[in-house]
């Protein structure tokens, strides 16, 4: 459980900056250095046993299912690592306190800073790989932010973006990786697979795995040739880059090497790529580094240079490499730290970094000096400081390791460190020695004890480590390197190996050549810039930039809002589609016998075909095409009645009629004509594709109508039960109204809906100023000054009430005959219509008595109540039921509940199209014209 | 000849006058020189020929003992919308200036409906 | 017997006059003539409708007819409205 | 019949799909009109053709296939509202813009607030 | 129990009705009455969910007409799960609509918004084919509402498309049902998943493309490529709030392929076979990578949203491609994560979207109000959304990605490849709209206005974070879903197929 | 009564009409036409604000069968101009027919009149709705035209109504 609280203790931190910010900043540093403390302290309780050779463990199952569970344990590797994030961290917590100005929003900075540190503890933490898979990316969630904290500044905002994008795509990489491990394996926990080496490296997935899981480690750790995010990451303030770019974050890659070690190390792939990806970063960083005159620059490309040390000591896959790889962990974090944060405190005393407007730093800032000195002279590997111990160890497992040939290891290695000796004795020479200066950008001289306090103790520890390794580190690297080989380590560290040591002679020519080069520092320098370079930046611009671009014209392309395009596609996708399936089907022709042609029908069909086919020719006077479209519409109907389906045609025609009102109202505002704007070719295509589409479709109907169906259809039940079961005579409507009246309950919703939406948008139109302006200027026509001829009005007295006579009756003998709430209402929105049209919309609305809102609200709701009625007799939805009554002195009739849902029906249809109408003729009114107040025009009686 | 008998051969001859009414009315369309005499021919002749159609469908019952009377309802309908939709055409042909050009004056001081000014609302 | 092939002679006669509203609704010179002739159309097919359900001596079909002549009717009232109003519901 | 029946459903497709491809919204609603009548005429004859056999309980048998015809007749209904609701979406969008292309163009996109 | 099942379509359709009867122009009355029906919807979401996982699936036979005669509504775990799913967005979605006034901006927000929660119920839980069809179009009508609500030239344009090309596909759907009924004489789901083992050889053929047109319906709804192109100008200009809603939507794509694929067609029905799977699967693949380029080329914070819909929308496709429990039980939790999370990228982007001059991300644009809390909602949902942890999408991408080691190479690389697009994509905005933004304009530090869009957007990330710590009580719920899809035994027993013969 | 039967004639021609649509002769139907003869009127008599008077309703049936035999020959008459007249020997006109009807009802059923019967059709009516602008098909005398339109049926519609 203690693990786990550890993992967890700053996430749950996290919450404390924001709330303790109000209570200003020490409070808040202090709640996180708190926080941080008691990880440390929680993590200290565990040592012992950890020392003891013990591994700790808590598992809290999260997601058995796939694997992924709350699992942690912690061995001597990950007490190292912990130990280094929780305990650097509280150092940084202290610096950061006095670094950041009044006006950075310190509690942001705390918050994101426990997230990484809570994501860092996670990662090392870890005893399951998905589980480590999510701290891993944290990391980089985190990084980015606090890389991109001072969003001020676009070098922060494209560093930021830059690392997320470099380590966040290693990150995904290796999900991928550490998948394969877990498949190759049979389990994701960590302890399982580290225990099935010859089962991993015997995979044939073991070389994609390591790869992948390779990319995550290199560009986590600015592994070559994923080193350039780094240095721009630099743009971050200087607690962060000290803590992640340097202690931690970066580590985090080293970590994952030597945390796989025992189960991909060894083969002659991992030899190859991690010990050359290591030397190469390690000789060509450290030379960059030399070179760069930002402090914090040429520390981070020291800090590459260092990462690729340790790569390259864990890429040779021996026990003794990989025992100085931990260590040089170590002593690197002390010195680096400590390097960082006293270039965070020359910027903040001197106003700037670079190191040609610096140097005389000595007696401005001895403490400072006194610091820099220590770790910059560990970093360049000058004993008896720490980092001499390690590197020393290092050249010397170079100089016994073959890579290529015998000896080029070594040269490389001590070519390496010569560099390194360079940058370091640049670092402290152009910066701290020569004469003080009076062009500084600010007056530099030593700051509080707060923000030295840190470095100094890192200095110290550089120093004491340096001096008694045995006493003060041996044991620590003993249990991490334990853990890293699997095997019992015992270290033993001194700082003379003898005049035969290989390693000795390395050095003393890494520390003679990195002087010279110092002092030829002016000479190699005007060569450096004389030679062209590839700058990181602008290749990774190079690269994404494009990519975003080649993204956007892609995406823009594809998606140009074009209609005609998607629909060709989707038309061509469906009919391929189509072909594709059916080709792998086998197919029998029907058997049906087919239906003589009559006369009639061929007619019909013949005027209406040809209508059809007519119209894409004339379409572009749009009442024509409206008139051709209506003749097709008309023809349908009768076609219906002619194939046994009276209720189809009655339906088709009065929804034809209304469409034709409607499409005549819309006309009223659109143009009259449609421009030619396709070329021939097109329109070729076009037609291409829609033949593809008619022959399609047209065959599927014919295959379809000249087989009988396999099974025997359900609509027989329907026949059989629509007297006995429905009581009604026309199956048609019964099943409407009763068998399937819950798709008509749907069907009417949809058509309320559409009055709704058409009653909302004309509404919003006519609010709309844009839309005023147009409707105003719409062009005139010549027009009749005869608006509502009487002849029409007269004759619409006597067909309004002969229409609903008509529609009542369709109502009433729809159970049993062709008919139906659905066309009365039709019927009914007609014979309305007419009225409108007759006298026009105002002198006929202000008469109506009821509102077309409310009959279709009264619509759906009698149809949803005689959904509802049956559940009181503990019956589904839409149950309906009906009874013969006879009432003297009428004849027997009869009383079905289906006529209520029937009414629901009716009263929807009629209000969704009257408001439909409504809603479109209320736009047609123009501003500044009356309303009529007169039944017709005519001055009758004069 | 027997009653049935002579109801059929009747009502053939309906039909077969209907028929043609409605062939000429349609024909008429086409053969007709000028839009408002074109305007004549299927207002009246077509609707006979549906007329005709009708009567038959309402006597063809009578032979079963039974006379179908929703016929009726439709030739009033047809009765009552044909000349209202020759008025709106006739009235579109005029507005559009393709009727012809020389209509007469109306005697009342008043112009045609179509061709006025609309009147106001109060 | 007669009465059928009256009816073939009527429904033939239809089934022309339909051909010949097809041929003037392309041709037509004005868009009157096509209203006018939509308006025809209508009707030859109502009385295509009556002569079916004469021929199927059913009753069933009448409704149509009746819908028909309704929607025959407000179509031809609503082209000429627009194209004398442009808006048919002012 | 059925041979008719067919040409008429594909023709119908065919010329819906082609006025669906033009630029103007006008004749795509025509054209998704077109398609709609198509598609409720494949719809009817999933039941099949059949001659003066409305269902109507009593009629002399045989009886069509009474359930195609209950589908036709949402869908005809669905589509009708549909039709609606593009067609004032079609006048909003050219008293909005002052054109009635359908193609959207990549400037004009969001501008919605 | 049995009568809540209509519940979710009855209720709304009640209330939209009352609505539009006595509430019109009452905003206040109908905020009052949807958030209501909502929360109910919610509490009968519970019910359903616990019906389900009690007693297994159960028939709601609509009219008391036995199967496959009448209509029925089948509630098993997966339709109970969606109407769940449905409430919660509606719940958001209603709370964000309040607080930021959207439904202010035009007329029958409210009785839309039923409607639309009407159809999406009704969808989820029907058990007939051809009622899924209605259904469908219940919400499609609806959701053309609420997308051109408020008006405006783009907006409107846009909805014109989108309501044109889903008149088309809801032809496909029609002459997809029509030869479905033609060649099998059945509607019901149940009785067709029973009757097609015996399908005569000779009709194979026609089943095939039925089912492949069937198919491409819901790939239409679930913006599958190369039938996505409606999809980011519709959402893109659909208010903020609507395109959260049609954030399920598009899942209803994807649930109607998945019944159809566990229930009708599944791959071990000989006519078929693994048609469904080499029909989406392809499609998947290019469909996430379309959204992930999508996202990293679009041009606006919403088209970005949109693709990123686009590319959770390929992921979830790929998912159900499959077929096997495995991969549906990961499919269904990615269908949770993703619908949340690109519901809440929409919210933000709508916070972005009101307090902002212009949207186009090619340049930048003077500071948002309150962007400080803006950007930690954005920062929030575009991790979910690309599925980077600690959101439920970095383990919606792990299910998934297990779930296809057979198919590793491609799959993953797939998989990885976009995620690695979108991240590049996300990062890209966010620091375009709030950093660099915020860098010319430092915003004031302000109160916080429309605390309750905030909430709302708030509380779909919450809802991630759940997902998140609950993963293995979830997928261990999923993945008992996922084997009753794969044993439609019970759905088909619910139906008492045979009952009224 | 008034209240409840505002077009007394129009509720007597509902209840026929129903009787034509039901084609039965049963209580149930009488009830029922009866009921819809009273509300339909009733519903739409907003949009039928003045009630029309019929003085001689007898005569208005006599006036019918008057038309319809003439609707009948002007069939004939138009059959034979559209078959047999060369199209240049038509001799179309136009004709003005002054009115001295007043009620609205009436004025209509002359205009509806002529266009029913022999090539003759009203084209329209004068702003001020007091004369009638008839087209005749095949009139080489349009006074003739016009005269006979007025002493044939408006002087009966005349006696009906006023
Ligand atoms: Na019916
Ligand atoms: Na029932």
């Amino acid at each position: 459980m203690s693990l786990a609280l550890i993992a967890a203790l700053p996430f749950l931190g996290a919450l404390l900056p924001g709330l303790m910010i109000r209570a200003g900043r020490t409070a808040c540093a202090t709640a996180t250095g708190a926080v941080t403390a008691l990880a440390l302290f929680l993590l200290a309780l565990q040592a012992p046993a950890v020392l003891r050779g013990e591994v700790v463990q808590t598992r809290i199952d999260w997601l058995p299912a796939l694997g992924l569970n709350a699992t942690f344990f912690l061995d001597g590797l990950g007490l190292l690592f912990a130990g280094l994030i929780l305990g650097i961290g509280l150092l940084i917590i202290l610096y950061a306190r006095f670094y950041l100005s009044k006006s950075d929003p310190m509690g942001q900075f705390y918050t994101y800073l426990l997230l990484f540190q809570g994501a860092m503890v996670g990662i090392v933490l870890s005893d399951n790989i998905l589980l480590l898979l999510i701290f891993w990316e944290l990391t980089s969630l985190s990084s980015f932010l606090l890389i991109g904290y001072w969003k001020h500044l676009p070098e922060g905002r494209q560093g930021a973006r830059m690392a997320l994008a470099v380590t966040g795509g290693g990150g995904l990489a290796m999900i991928a990786g550490m998948l394969i491990l877990g498949n190759i394996v049979g389990s994701y926990d960590l302890t399982v697979i580290l225990e099935n080496k010859d089962l991993i490296q015997a995979s044939d997935w073991y070389l994609p795995a390591l790869i992948l899981i390779l990319l995550g480690a290199f560009t986590k750790s600015a592994q070559f040739p994923f080193h350039f995010w780094l240095p721009h990451a630099m743009a971050a303030p200087t607690p962060v880059s000290a803590y992640l770019h340097s202690a931690t974050m970066v580590k985090a890659g080293l970590f994952l090497m030597a945390r796989m070690w025992p189960v991909l190390a060894g083969t002659p792939e991992w030899f190859w790529i991690v010990s050359t990806a290591g030397l190469v970063t390690m000789v060509m960083a450290a030379k960059i580094a030399f070179f760069k005159d930002d402090l914090k620059a040429l520390l981070a490309f020291s800090t590459v240079s260092h990462l690729g040390l340790i790569t390259m000591l864990l890429g040779f896959g021996t026990k003794a490499a990989a025992t100085v790889a931990v260590f040089h962990i170590i002593n690197h974090a002390t010195f680096k730290a400590a390097l960082f944060m006293s270039a965070g405190i020359v910027d903040h005393e001197a106003h700037t970094r670079d190191l040609r407007r610096l140097g005389g730093l000595r007696t401005l800032m001895p403490i400072t000096f006194g610091i820099v000195v220590l770790a910059s002279l560990s970093m360049a590997g000058i004993p008896p400081l720490n980092g001499f111990l390690s590197k020393e160890l290092m050249l010397e497992e170079a100089a016994h390791t073959t890579w290529i040939t015998p000896w080029a290891m070594g040269l490389l290695a001590t070519i390496g460190a010569m560099f390194s000796v360079a940058y370091s004795f640049r670092f402290l020479a152009h910066g701290f020695l020569g004469p003080v200066r009076d062009d500084y950008p600010h007056k530099p001289h030593d700051p509080g004890f707060g923000l030295w306090a840190a470095p100094g103790l890192l200095a110290a520890l550089v120093v004491i480590i340096g001096l008694v390794p045995m006493a003060t580190a041996a044991w620590l690297v003993d249990v991490a390197a334990s853990a890293v080989t699997g095997e019992a380590v015992h270290v033993h560290i001194s700082h003379w190996h003898g005049l035969y040591a290989p390693a000795l002679w390395m050095s003393l020519a890494a520390i003679g050549g990195g002087l010279v080069m110092l002092g030829a520092y002016p000479r190699l320098r005007a060569m450096w810039d004389a030679t062209p370079r590839p700058e990181a930046k602008r290749i990774f611009d190079g690269i994404v930039e494009p990519l975003a671009a080649l993204s956007r014209s892609v995406t823009e392309g594809l998606h140009n809002g074009g209609f005609a395009r998607s629909l060709v596609l989707a038309v061509l996708a469906i009919a391929g589609a189509a072909y594709w399936a059916f080709d792998g089907g086998s197919h029998l022709a029907g058997s049906r016998p087919t239906l003589p042609v009559t006369p009639v029908t061929a007619i019909v069909w013949a005027v209406m075909v040809i209508a059809a086919l007519v119209t894409p020719f004339l379409h572009r006077n749009r009442l024509v095409a409206l008139i051709l479209t209506g003749v097709v519409g008309l023809l349908i109907a009768p076609l219906f009645m002619l194939f046994s389906a009276p209720d189809l045609a009655l339906t088709q025609l009065s929804v034809e009629v209304v469409t034709i009102l409607l499409m005549l109202l819309a006309l009223h505002f659109l143009p009259k004509e449609t421009p030619v704007e396709s070329t021939v070719p097109r329109r070729l295509r076009d037609a291409g594709i829609a033949g593809i589409a008619g022959i399609g479709i047209g065959g599927l109907a014919y295959a379809m109508m000249t087989r009988g169906p396999a099974f025997d259809p359900i609509s027989h039940f329907h026949l059989a039960q629509s007297k006995p079961g429905a009581g009604g005579t026309n199956a048609v409507n019964t099943i409407i109204v009763d068998f399937r009246g819950y798709d008509t309950f749907g069907e009417i919703i949809v058509l309320g809906i559409a009055a709704l939406v058409i009653f909302a948008l004309s509404r919003t139109l006519l609010h709309d100023a844009t839309v005023n302006r147009r409707l105003a200027a719409q062009p005139r026509q010549a027009e009749s000054g005869d608006r509502h001829p009487m002849m029409l009005v007269v004759s619409t007295r006597l067909l309004l009430p002969m229409a609903m006579m008509v529609g009542v009756y369709i109502y009433l003998r729809g159970h049993n005959l062709p008919g139906g709430g659905f066309v009365a209402g039709l019927v009914f929105a007609i014979a309305y219509l007419m009225q409108y049209m007759a006298s026009g919309y105002d002198w006929s609305h202000a008469r109506q008595r009821y509102d077309h809102h409310a009959l279709i609200g009264w619509g759906v709701l009698i149809a949803s109540l005689a959904g509802i009625g049956p559940w009181f007799l503990g019956l589904p939805f839409l149950t309906s039921g009906y009874e013969y009554v006879h009432l003297w002195p009428l004849e027997e009739f009869e009383v079905a509940t289906a006529a209520i849902f029937d009414l629901g029906v009716f009263l929807c249809v009629l209000g969704a199209i009257l408001l439909a109408l409504a809603s479109l003729s209320r736009l047609a009114l123009r501003t500044g014209e009356g309303a009529n107040t007169r039944a017709y025009d005519i001055e009758e009686g004069t | 000849m027997t009653t049935a008998l002579a109801l059929e051969l009747f009502l053939s001859a309906i039909l077969f006058g209907g028929g043609i009414f409605a062939l000429v009315g349609s024909y008429g369309l086409l053969r007709l020189p000028r839009p408002m005499q074109r305007l004549h021919a299927p207002t009246k002749a077509t609707t006979i020929g549906v007329g005709a159609a009708l009567l038959v469908s309402a006597l063809d019952m009578l032979g079963q003992g039974q006379i179908s009377w929703q016929e009726g309802l439709i030739t009033l309908f047809l009765l009552l919308t044909a000349p209202i939709s020759a008025l709106f055409m006739a009235k579109t042909l005029i507005l559009r200036g393709e009727a012809d050009p020389n209509l007469p004056d109306t005697g009342t001081g008043k112009p045609w409906a179509t061709l006025g000014q609309e009147r106001p609302d109060p | 017997m007669i009465l059928s092939y009256a009816l073939g002679f009527f429904v033939g006669s239809i089934a022309l006059a339909l051909i010949l509203n097809l041929w003037r609704l392309f041709t037509a010179p004005t868009v009157t003539d096509r209203i006018l002739t939509l308006d025809t159309m209508t009707v030859n097919v109502i009385a295509l409708v009556v002569a079916y359900g004469i021929w199927a001596g059913t009753g069933l079909y009448l409704e149509v007819a009746v819908l028909f002549a309704l929607t025959g009717f407000v179509g031809t009232v609503a082209y000429c409205k627009y194209l004398l109003r442009g808006s048919i519901i002012e | 019949m059925e041979l008719l029946v067919a040409i008429a459903i594909g023709t119908l497709t065919a010329v819906g799909i082609y006025m669906t491809l033009r630029l103007r919204t006008f004749p795509v609603i025509l054209g998704l009109t077109f398609l709609s009548y198509a598609v409720n005429l494949f719809l009817f004859v999933s039941g099949r053709l059949t001659l003066n056999a409305a269902p109507i309980i009593g009629t002399p048998e045989p009886y069509a296939d009474p359930l195609p015809q209950a589908l036709v007749l949402t869908a005809i209904v669905i589509s009708f509202g549909m039709t609606a609701v593009i067609m004032i979406m079609a006048i909003g969008g050219y008293l909005s813009a002052g054109h009635d292309r359908i193609d959207l163009d990549a400037a004009e996109d969001g501008d919605a607030k | 129990m049995s009568h809540w099942i209509i519940a979710p379509v009855a209720l709304p359709a009640l209330v939209a009705a009352l609505m539009v009867i006595g509430l019109r122009g009452q905003l206040s009355l109908q905020r009052i009455a949807s958030l209501a029906t909502i929360l109910a919807l919610n509490a009968v979401a519970v019910a359903l969910l616990w019906s389900a996982t009690l007693h297994g699936s159960e028939a709601y036979f609509l009219g008391d007409w036995p199967a496959p005669f009448g209509i029925v509504l089948v509630l098993d775990r997966l339709s109970a799960l969606m109407v769940a799913l449905l409430a919660l967005l509606a719940l958001i979605s209603t709370l964000y609509a309040i607080g930021s006034s959207w439904d202010a901006k035009g007329a029958h927000f409210h009785p839309l918004l039923m409607f639309l929660l009407m159809g999406i119920g009704g969808a989820f839980l029907t058990g007939d084919a051809f009622n899924l069809f209605v259904f469908f179009e219940v919400l499609l009508i609806a959701s053309y509402g609420l997308m051109i609500h408020g008006g405006g030239a783009a907006r409107t344009r846009a909805g014109i498309q989108y309501v044109a090309f889903n008149l088309v596909g809801s032809s496909l759907f029609l002459f997809a049902l029509a030869l479905l009924y033609g060649v099998t004489g059945t509607l019901n789901m149940a009785d067709l998943a029973q009757k097609l083992p015996t399908l005569p050889e000779g009709d194979t053929a026609l089943l095939r493309v039925a089912a492949v047109m069937l198919i491409l319906v819901f790939a239409i709804k679930g913006a599958l490529v190369p039938l996505q192109f409606w999809l980011p100008g519709t959402y893109a200009n659909s208010p903020g709030v609507v395109a959260a809603m049609f954030a399920v939507m598009t899942k209803i794509g994807a649930y109607a392929t998945l019944r159809a694929g566990t229930l009708i067609f599944p791959e071990s029905l000989p006519a078929t076979g693994p048609l469904l799977q080499d029909l989406i699967q392809p499609a998947a693949l290019v469909t996430l990578l379309v959204g992930a380029v999508g996202v990293l080329g679009a041009n606006t914070l919403p088209r970005l949203a949109a693709f990123a819909g686009i590319a959770s929308m390929g992921t979830a496709f790929l998912a159900i491609s499959a077929f096997t429990p495995q991969t549906t039980a990961a499919a269904l939790y990615y269908i949770l994560h993703s619908t949340l999370a690109t519901a809440a990228l929409f919210l933000v982007a709508d916070l972005v979207t009101r307090h902002r001059a212009h949207l186009r991300l090619t340049e930048t644009a003077p500071a948002i109000a309150q962007s400080g809390l803006i950007s930690a909602l954005y920062m929030a949902a575009a991790v979910a959304i690309a599925g980077m942890p600690p959101l439920s999408g970095f383990i919606g991408k792990l299910l998934i990605l297990d779930a296809f080691r057979d198919q590793a190479p491609l799959v993953w690389s797939v998989v990885l490849v976009s995620s690695f697009l979108m991240i590049l994509g996300l990062a890209r905005a966010g620091s375009l709209v709030f950093w660099k933004a915020s860098a010319l304009d430092p915003d004031p530090d302000e109160p916080v206005r429309e605390p309750l869009a905030f909430a709302a957007t708030f509380a779909a990330l919450t809802l991630l974070a759940a997902l998140t710590v609950l993963a293995g009580p979830i997928t261990g719920w999923l993945t008992d879903t996922a084997n009753s899809l794969a044993d439609p035994a019970a759905y088909i027993a619910a139906n008492k197929l045979g009952a009224g013969q | 009564m008034k209240r409840l039967f505002p077009h007394p004639y129009l509720t007597l021609t509902l209840i026929v009409l129903w009787f034509l649509l039901v084609n039965q002769w049963k209580v149930g139907s009488l009830v029922m036409a009866i009921i819809l003869g009273t509300v339909i009127p009733l519903l739409t008599s907003a949009w039928w604000p003045d009630r029309p008077r019929v003085k001689r309703p007898f005569s208005l049936a006599a006036y019918s069968l008057l038309v319809m035999w003439d609707v009948i020959v002007a069939n004939f008459q138009v059959a034979r101009i559209v078959l047999f007249t060369p199209r240049d020997k038509i001799q179309s006109n136009w004709v003005t027919v002054p009115l001295d009807l007043h009620s609205p009802e009436a004025i209509s059923l002359l205009a509806g009149t002529i266009t029913m019967t022999p090539g003759t059709l009203t084209a329209d009516m004068s702003a001020c709705g007091r004369a009638l602008l008839v087209h005749s098909l095949h009139a080489p005398d349009p006074d003739a035209v016009r005269d006979d339109i007025k002493a044939r049926y408006e002087s009966r519609l005349k006696r009906i109504f006023e």
